[in-house]
């Protein structure tokens, strides 16, 4: 009997619980696990304009309760995600999000506009905070000047929902937040990965090919959790908050500190069923708990 | 093939040496089918070190006690806590990933292990004995001591041996075995697993003698199904996930 | 026969072991599990002008492979120290440098005057990172021209070793780095705690009194890794690299970043002895690999 | 008093209920002395979950049989994983920590717990006869279940109990028990230890009616022994180490 919708400013979720880019592929292969259609939203894998192979490996490195990975967006480019996955995708029952990565405002523009053409597409989100490319990635989302410019070129040609995604390697999230909400977001994710670093003390060697990569997981969750709550402060729009959710109780903590919805991300890869059990457990919680919505949690803190 | 996750129960260790154990793990009801070649992702308890799942290959298979045997070296944390797993434990997998080794045309193969990656080759033996094959085993190791589940094997097929020390079989490397020279005109296929750099030579001399090679490649993984795009290999078609489209390769088909 | 001493810009340490401010108190605390003199260093705790209460319990959340902190500095004022701890301190028969945090530059420079005086101080460490006081502390810490200004001021009146401890929650920390080097800086050690945050899904409130406060420990260290190692790169001046280090290759790897030494904090918690541990950990290391000094580990990660 | 980190062996772990254990550790050589009102920081192997140390009171001690008691109650991972060691497991102390109770001036004396806060209070019994007092325990829990250990405190002492559902002794909280009202007036020292709320109301009833009162926190700490600053109370004197100048305070000294 408990609400689980979730208005994420116009576009109706029916519960919370999203799973994260690059952490669920297209959601097939999840599919043998559980009914996909049970989440509130998929986020499909980071997509480029152009194909791009990603990093050498190796791309993964295990770091105490986190790992880092340095994938850097391998994709087939939007126009192979257009006309070959789009097709297999839309009717998977829950809104399927693709995350937008470019190197060049103009890629991220052409990207938005091929997605804006795939009807049942409801929104995109625009990863500026991605650390693993050379060039444009992680660099738009850490000044408010880039960031903004290259949400208010998306703006301009997208006309769904757009979310941005932000990196949390910066001085003063919130300042990021306000200037891409001013810039015309519709919604705001956070985290990204924090950069990081490993290496082998027996060979005295990076663990990465790329030396640093992103670090995902629970031990970033307490700063993914900081961030999401300076963030809400500073925005009106809806927040999708992220970094290091492994249950129910993660995912609580992050709509009491002000988030509307959630994306689950390497969760997924030890529990191929983690996201469903959220599902199940927000509903519980709300339940014991005497919330007749979950939308009551978000930002229910009491400070 | 379809995917799974359920908790097996352990109902052996048995401890081959100081660095090898076997465990036998069942199935809480009836055991899907799989293949040899694939593996499975082991959920690792209890390990403050241990933040994802271990990839470990399908060692055996009873399909009616519904049991398989994983064979684990210990080499970091995650193995030694699986190592140290009881009897009644229980042990959580998602299984079975990956693709599996082909059947060979003809006859005659050969498959070549060294270290853990002897683990796929023993229900890979047993899959070619059930389809009318003889496999021929030539197993290395730096000691005698690296040498293990001989018999299991030799129960197969026709089982060669090499270490470095000479301690037991020809001393050398696999690839010095005189196996590798007095048959090589016979020998149709070549289905080998272990530490890259033996593959490599062993690949390369399947090459240079025409000879089709299948490796079986351990990539570190964070999944182990497709999910995370970590695994790569470099192939002829760019990278391909070691998971999904591995992990086993022809060997002509990597980029090595 | 391991040579263990490493040169920080002309101070001399025994061994590149230190302990970090805030989580070995004067040293004391620990003699009865060992010999501190074993050490390269102590960095006491945060060290005000004045006498601070700290902030209010709850100060403490555990999170993944590390706890959230928000003493706030909780001390009785330099001038305290120098007359009732100093005197007590002084022969421990290790460097026991005095870390210095404060809300102003005036303070900084009153505070590090003081320490000036006390002939058996080498050194100071600038804590300009630190998150957990109203006013000032990481502030500093977080754009250049204000981690240049106490810098410089404290130079002036400082004459011994000047270490400049920075925080991690910036967008560019070798920047940061770069430019307390240009203001005088001896030596640069990273990283102080990363904000988060922490909340009890069960009475949704925070469980710091403060609401934020510092991240330590293992869930930290790639990100300090990777910070030690942007920094190196950047300056010429020693590093002491910290941030999650729990054992010998946890040291090794920031030795290998860049670090010349290296602080341990939030692993004394759980294991009191583990400094001593370190030093003897680095000379097996060393003589297991063929290093005569062990200062030949720094920066020798091979790229 | 000097500390000390040792690895003491498990050597019971008798379960009270679903929530409460006992464990009796071994120490490997010869115990150093302990006080009634110390507690130990309990290293939690095994525990993802679980980063830091987990401070327990002393519950008893046999300096004898070189053993001290824990009495556990399972309320997270922490306490799970304790409550789940078996005979023979290491279990790493450090040890002993904190201030402890003192000796009452004149005879009377009762010591008032609830919940895990009873843990203290057994070996304070102890210390009381061996010094000549005669000790009364008044032991309070929701229902009967949570009344553990009474056979080993009323060996030492006469005990009164209360519950909130009155399975057990008298019906509330330990504050209404009779033995407050009618011997009030002969106490000269009361000890308590269990939830803020039950020992802030027995401190506000020590104070007025003239009675000394010590009571034992259990404010979070991350070290246990002074090095973190974390588990401060706030006291006259302003912010005070729960785990050195505590865990036991004059219940006056405290800002409650
Ligand atoms: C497809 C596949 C099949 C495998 N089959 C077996 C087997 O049958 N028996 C067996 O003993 N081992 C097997 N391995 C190797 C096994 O996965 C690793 O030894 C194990 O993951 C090491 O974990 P650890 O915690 O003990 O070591 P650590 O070094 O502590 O591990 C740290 C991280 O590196 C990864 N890692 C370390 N070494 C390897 C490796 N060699 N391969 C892959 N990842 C690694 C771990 O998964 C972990 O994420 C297989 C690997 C793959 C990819
Ligand atoms: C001086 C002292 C003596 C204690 N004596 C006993 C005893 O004899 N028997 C017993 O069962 N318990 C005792 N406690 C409480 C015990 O320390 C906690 O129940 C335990 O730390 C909880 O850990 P957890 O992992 O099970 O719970 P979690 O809730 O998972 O713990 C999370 C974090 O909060 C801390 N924490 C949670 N609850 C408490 C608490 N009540 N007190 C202190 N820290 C807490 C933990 O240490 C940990 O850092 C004592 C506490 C103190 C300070
Ligand atoms: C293997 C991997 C690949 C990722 N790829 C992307 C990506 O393509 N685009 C993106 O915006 N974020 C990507 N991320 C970041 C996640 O979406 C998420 O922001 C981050 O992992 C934090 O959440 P978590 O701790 O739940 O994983 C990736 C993360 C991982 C671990
Ligand atoms: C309880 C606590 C108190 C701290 N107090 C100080 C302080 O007073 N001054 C300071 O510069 N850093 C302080 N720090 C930060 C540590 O010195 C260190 O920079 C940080 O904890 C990272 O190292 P670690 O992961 O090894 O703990 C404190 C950390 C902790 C956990
Ligand atoms: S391990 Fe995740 S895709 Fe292969
Ligand atoms: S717990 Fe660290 S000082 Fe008390």
């Amino acid at each position: 009997m408990v609400d689980l919708k979730i208005d994420l400013n116009g576009l109706e979720l029916k519960n919370p619980v999203m799973t994260a880019s690059g952490t669920f592929g297209y959601g097939e292969e999840f599919m043998d696990f559980f009914d996909i259609s049970r989440l509130g939203g998929v986020m499909v894998k980071g997509t480029t304009l152009e194909h791009r192979e990603g990093n050498a490996y190796p791309r993964m490195a295990e770091t105490p309760q986190g790992m880092l990975n340095a994938v850097g967006l391998q994709n087939k480019g939007v126009h192979y995600f257009a006309e070959h996955i789009y097709p297999r995708i839309k009717d998977y029952g829950t809104h399927m999000f693709v995350n937008v990565s470019g190197s060049k405002i103009e890629d991220y523009i052409k990207t938005a506009e091929v997605v804006n053409d795939l009807e049942h597409i409801p929104g995109i989100e625009l990863n500026i905070s991605c650390p693993n490319v050379k060039e444009g990635g992680m660099a738009f989302g850490t000044s408010c000047p880039s960031a903004v410019a290259v949400v208010e070129a998306v703006r301009k040609v997208y006309k769904k929902h757009l979310m941005v995604k932000l990196s949390p390697n910066v001085t003063n999230i919130a300042e990021i937040g306000a200037a891409v909400e001013g810039a015309g977001a519709d919604s705001i994710s956070l985290i990204n990965t924090l950069l990081g670093m490993a290496i082998d003390a027996k060979t005295r060697k990076p663990i990465l090919s790329t030396i640093t990569g992103g670090l995902s997981g629970p031990a970033v969750k307490p700063i993914a959790l900081r961030m999401v709550w300076q963030v809400a402060q500073a925005v009106k729009v809806p927040i999708v908050g992220m970094g290091g959710i492994m249950n129910t109780t993660d995912a609580i903590e992050f709509m009491l500190a002000g988030a509307s919805a959630i994306q689950v991300g390497t969760a997924n890869f030890i529990d191929p069923c983690v996201t469903d059990k959220i599902v199940v457990g927000l509903e519980q919680y709300c339940q014991e708990n005497g919330f007749s919505k979950v939308s009551d949690l978000i930002g229910a803190m009491e400070v | 093939m379809k995917k799974y996750i359920d908790d097996f129960k352990v109902i052996k260790n048995e401890r081959l040496n100081y660095e090898y154990v076997i465990l036998t793990l069942q199935h809480p009801g009836q055991m899907p089918e799989m293949m040899p070649g694939q593996f499975v992702e082991v959920r690792v308890d209890n390990g403050p070190n241990t933040f994802l799942r271990r990839p470990i290959s399908i060692h055996d298979v009873d399909m009616e006690a519904n049991t398989m045997k994983l064979l684990v070296q210990e080499i970091g944390d995650g193995t030694r806590l699986m190592g140290q797993l009881k009897e009644g434990d229980n042990c959580n997998l998602v299984y079975p990933l990956g693709n599996s080794f082909s059947l060979p045309e003809k006859k005659r193969v050969l498959l070549v292990g060294g270290g853990c990656g002897i683990a796929p080759l023993l229900y890979m033996g047993r899959h070619l004995v059930a389809n009318g094959i003889e496999p021929q085993f030539l197993l290395g190791a730096r000691t005698q001591e690296g040498l293990i589940a001989m018999d299991a094997f030799s129960e197969l097929g026709q089982l060669y041996t090499t270490t470095e020390d000479g301690s037991h079989g020809t001393k050398g490397f696999v690839i010095h075995h005189p196996v590798m020279r007095t048959q090589s005109p016979e020998i149709d296929q070549i289905y080998t697993c272990g530490p890259e750099a033996m593959m490599k030579v062993v690949a390369k001399y399947a090459k240079n003698h025409g000879i089709k090679c299948e490796v079986s490649l351990e990539n570190h993984m964070a999944c182990g199904f497709g999910a995370c795009l970590c695994c790569v290999a470099d192939t002829l078609d760019g990278h391909k996930c070691t998971c999904t489209d591995g992990p086993v390769f022809d060997s002509t088909y990597l980029k090595w």
